[in-house]
């Protein structure tokens, strides 16, 4: 079966902490255009703390990704404390028992991650949100798995779904959080979500096919 | 920015531990850095009251922890809500058997993380419910209310559920007391100079010398218009033009009045205020039945005012005349 | 001038209506438009307690009038003391034939002002003794403390006069308790932004931003020194080296500390600055008996911070534990 | 004898409201320049005022001169309300009882006035106050009166006095007031209580010159 191990996936985790830490100033920067500059601040803030907590542990997929919900939940705060906290909650939660983990278990994931953002945050495709990113790249996978295509390249169309879907972004509107003030002023920039999103699946889907290569 | 801070990263922190040492009578620290708790509470058989947003508000919202107020507290980072753990951890505090009214304001972050905290909590067995202050009218069209945002309206929806909790009310009746509070309540601000978040370290919006901007939120949301500078007794009239047909209140009615600066205003500019708001509504035949002048939620260092006019019944008066004590209303009969 | 006002000539009857009308459980006016007196007073058996001086500081002056504190107040125009007449007339408000006690600030008109009003009355056969605070320590060189000015330590001195007062004390225990409290205490000021008298209309002195005014009056007197704006935990820290050697504190003294914002000042920036010097106090071996953090004594939008520091004995920690109501300060067992 | 009807003085003090509210305009200008730039304002609203309360009155010398030095104590506030307040109200108490107001009657009243001030304020000749109109208009008065002059001299003798006191005041430092706060940099300009004196003793000679004419 096309999958890697559960308790290997501690890389997908690791993987999503440096894309973060790396991309701090150029996610603050985007906000700064329409938002109030501290997008990556925020999520360094948390991305590190996390790892710090982990990096030391033995931990498994669920595990990881458990411990950095819990942590963004616990101690960012503002919007994007609890619609990501909850996102990576209820990634785990969606793995609670499983060994292997398949392009099924992978929609899975995402579906459950999804969820919890739309029922958090109640954003719809369009609001100029990380929902933009979202959406369209589970989409994608699920069409790819659908249409038979293997795990490897169900995560390729995923990722280029969502940087259609972030770059899509650029001439919205925002109808939701803190940009949606600006009105028509927001139009002509990225969301700031909408790239941390894709940045997030991007790296995901690397450090999966990492894994895949392994096994 | 001419202020009185440390590291701007630490504000919070520097406060949060200056409020502590200051009020050792009644405020004390919890399990959380970011939660401070009523010194007596949890208190036995009395419903727990929450409350909890973003700093930058004082003495909202810590100073509102205190006798027959609020039990616990979620302390956010400035402009930012508090975590869900922080009001998990609140909603803790404030556990004494008979559940917890967690009273709050209409933002995005407090919405999600009181929604989360409330899981968590249920799942420990608490019993939590909430009530979502929206009495900012011009934050959203009449009609549109569930949209509007929560501001100076809420200190007066702690006053109440907090006195109903004391007073022995149920969940049930604490939270119908304090929805009733928020349902009669109406309220606008008035900004006349920007505020700086210390971290930011200049204005995040402007308002031109000469201007002022009528409806502004309390973090600098834009308001409906801003015209030029007005005379307070002219400010009084629009405020109280843009709140009196909304709710409506109406030739006969009695009301609470809280008056509050924005952070860099001068008490004396609020009672000057009040002085032609209480003149405006005696013309309209409606009689104040209790003023309250101050600063009892702020947005910083904003220059500005906002005026908030509850209606009252028998019910909510008696709530309203309980006496209490915390840093931002102290009450007492003499 | 971005200020919410009226005729700028009439903010001090704008403001004395507004609160007049914001208090009525406890204000009333008296046949004297400038002067206001508490709603008990006079009170049987009591002696009197009476202040008074230029508006502009709120709560100061009116602020403090209310149980167990001021009977009545005589209220000057802006930075002006008020005339001989308003002294003479909150002195016959106060008085129950106990005589009367007036407790105010080392200011040349206020002196003038009161001789006058004491002779009035001491010909109606009213005894009348006076404190004159003196607390601001950069206002005078140590040896010269005569000539120095009252500022926020005059609310300590109110605090404890007021108890000692309504506690039965004679006219001679209450004058000399308030004096105790005064010699005990020492203040100084620092401000970061100046004010404006609003008929004047422009600030009358300049602070550049970037810079701070250590050691400034309370109607922007110049201070000592002008230096670089510092953090918080500096100006604690400024702000006691003034303080501590003049009187002096030493350690295992007990402090009544009392922070107070100028104006424009958001109450969290008091809090930071109190977090510190709590913390050095303790350092030194002086500890805290009882903190005030909040707006006690104002100068018009000035932004700045005050700190006053007062040596307490058992009989002074009695007074100042004694409950009050007022406008500016509130204070119950809870 | 050399002197006049005090039933006659009112006029003395309707000469010295038309003085003040001419100059309301210049004392502030003065008074703008080290001061506050109110003296003008402060002495206008209240000359004006006690005027109103006794133009209608029958009021002699006396009697007018207490309700001038009243109406400055009772709604002037400040420094001036008691200064000028006590300065009037004392020139009224000695004159009790009196019926013609010779040189004596007028220095003694002079003096009255002197002494309420000294008591009051604690200013010194040199500190820049209207004590240094006040003292050498004092003491030319009495030396003419006492080496012979008459009545009439020994006012213009004080009148000059008066405006060499008031000039000299250009050069001082201020000791006391509001101007003191600025030290040095007083210097260099006339006190505003100063000139206002000596535009009062320049009044008030010139209306006891005139009763003494009619005389
Ligand atoms: N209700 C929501 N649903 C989904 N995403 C949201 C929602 N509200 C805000 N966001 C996302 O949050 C991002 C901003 O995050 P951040 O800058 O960390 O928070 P803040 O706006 O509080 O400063 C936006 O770019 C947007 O993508
Ligand atoms: N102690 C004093 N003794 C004598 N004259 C004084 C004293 N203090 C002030 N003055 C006079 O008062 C004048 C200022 O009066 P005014 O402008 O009306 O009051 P303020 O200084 O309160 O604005 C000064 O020019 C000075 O001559
Ligand atoms: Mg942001
Ligand atoms: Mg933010
Ligand atoms: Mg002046
Ligand atoms: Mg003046």
């Amino acid at each position: 079966m096309d999958g890697f191990k559960a308790a290997k996936g501690k890389v997908l985790v690791e993987g999503l902490v440096k894309t973060i830490q790396e991309n701090k100033g150029y996610l603050s920067e985007i906000d700064g255009a329409i938002g109030d500059g501290d997008h990556g601040i925020n999520m360094n803030k948390g991305f590190s703390l996390a790892w710090e907590r982990m990096q030391d542990e033995d931990l498994g997929l669920e595990g990881a990704l458990k411990t950095l919900g819990q942590t963004l939940l616990n101690d960012i705060g503002g919007s994007m404390g609890p619609l990501y906290g909850q996102f990576f909650r209820k990634m785990a939660r969606s793995l609670k028992g499983k060994e292997e983990v398949d392009a099924a278990a992978f929609e899975a994931m995402l579906e459950s991650a999804y969820g919890a953002i739309k029922e958090l945050g109640e954003a719809k495709v369009g609001d100029k949100t990380l929902v933009d990113t979202l959406d369209p790249a589970i989409g994608a996978f699920k069409g790819a798995v659908e249409s038979g295509k293997s795990f490897s390249v169900a995560l390729d169309e995923m990722v280029a779904a969502a940087e259609k879907g972030k770059d899509s972004t650029f001439d919205l509107v925002a109808k939701i959080g803190r940009s949606a003030r600006l009105g028509e002023r927001s139009r002509g920039a990225l969301d700031a979500g909408a790239v941390s999103c894709f940045l997030m699946l991007k790296s995901m889907s690397g450090s999966v096919q990492q894994l895949l290569g392994e096994e | 920015m001419q202020r009185i801070i440390n590291n701007p990263d630490n504000v919070v922190p520097d406060m949060v531990q200056g409020f502590i040492k200051a009020h050792p009578d009644f405020i004390q620290p919890t399990g959380h850095e970011r939660v401070l708790k009523y010194a007596k509470a949890p208190i036995e058989g009395k419903v727990g009251i929450v409350t909890g947003g973003g700093s930058g508000h004082k003495p909202a919202f810590v100073g509102y922890v205190g006798k027959n107020l609020v039990d616990a507290v979620a302390v956010g980072e400035i402009f930012s809500s508090p975590t869900a753990g922080a009001f998990y951890q609140a909603i803790k505090e404030a556990d004494a058997g008979k559940g917890v009214a967690v009273l709050y304001g209409n933002y995005a972050g407090d919405v999600m993380n009181v929604k989360m905290a409330m899981e968590d909590a249920e799942d420990d067995g608490i019993e939590v419910k909430t009530v979502l202050a929206n009495d900012d009218v011009p934050s959203a069209p009449k009609g549109d209310e569930a949209k509007r945002r929560g501001v100076a309206g809420e200190v007066l929806m702690w006053k109440v559920g907090g006195a109903k909790a004391a007073a022995g009310g149920s969940l049930e009746e604490v939270i119908a007391a304090a929805q009733k509070a928020i349902n009669n309540t109406r309220s606008v601000g008035i900004g006349l100079a920007p505020c700086t978040i210390p971290s930011v370290g200049k204005p995040n919006f402007s308002i031109e010398p000469g201007k002022m901007e009528f409806g502004i939120g309390h973090h600098g949301e834009p308001g409906v218009k801003i015209t030029e500078l007005k005379s307070a007794d002219e400010m009084a009239q629009m405020s109280l033009e843009t709140i009196l047909p909304d709710l409506p209140f109406e030739s006969g009615d009695e009301v609470v009045v809280l008056v509050s600066g924005l952070g860099a205003t001068p008490v004396m500019e609020e009672y000057i205020f009040f002085n032609k708001v209480e003149e405006l509504l005696g013309e309209k035949g409606i009689s104040i039945y209790r003023p309250y002048v101050g600063d009892y939620f702020t947005s910083l260092d904003m220059m500005g005012i906002t005026l908030t006019v509850m209606k009252v019944d028998d019910e909510l008066k008696g709530l309203i005349d309980a006496d209490c004590y915390s840093m931002g209303m102290k009450q007492m009969k003499i």
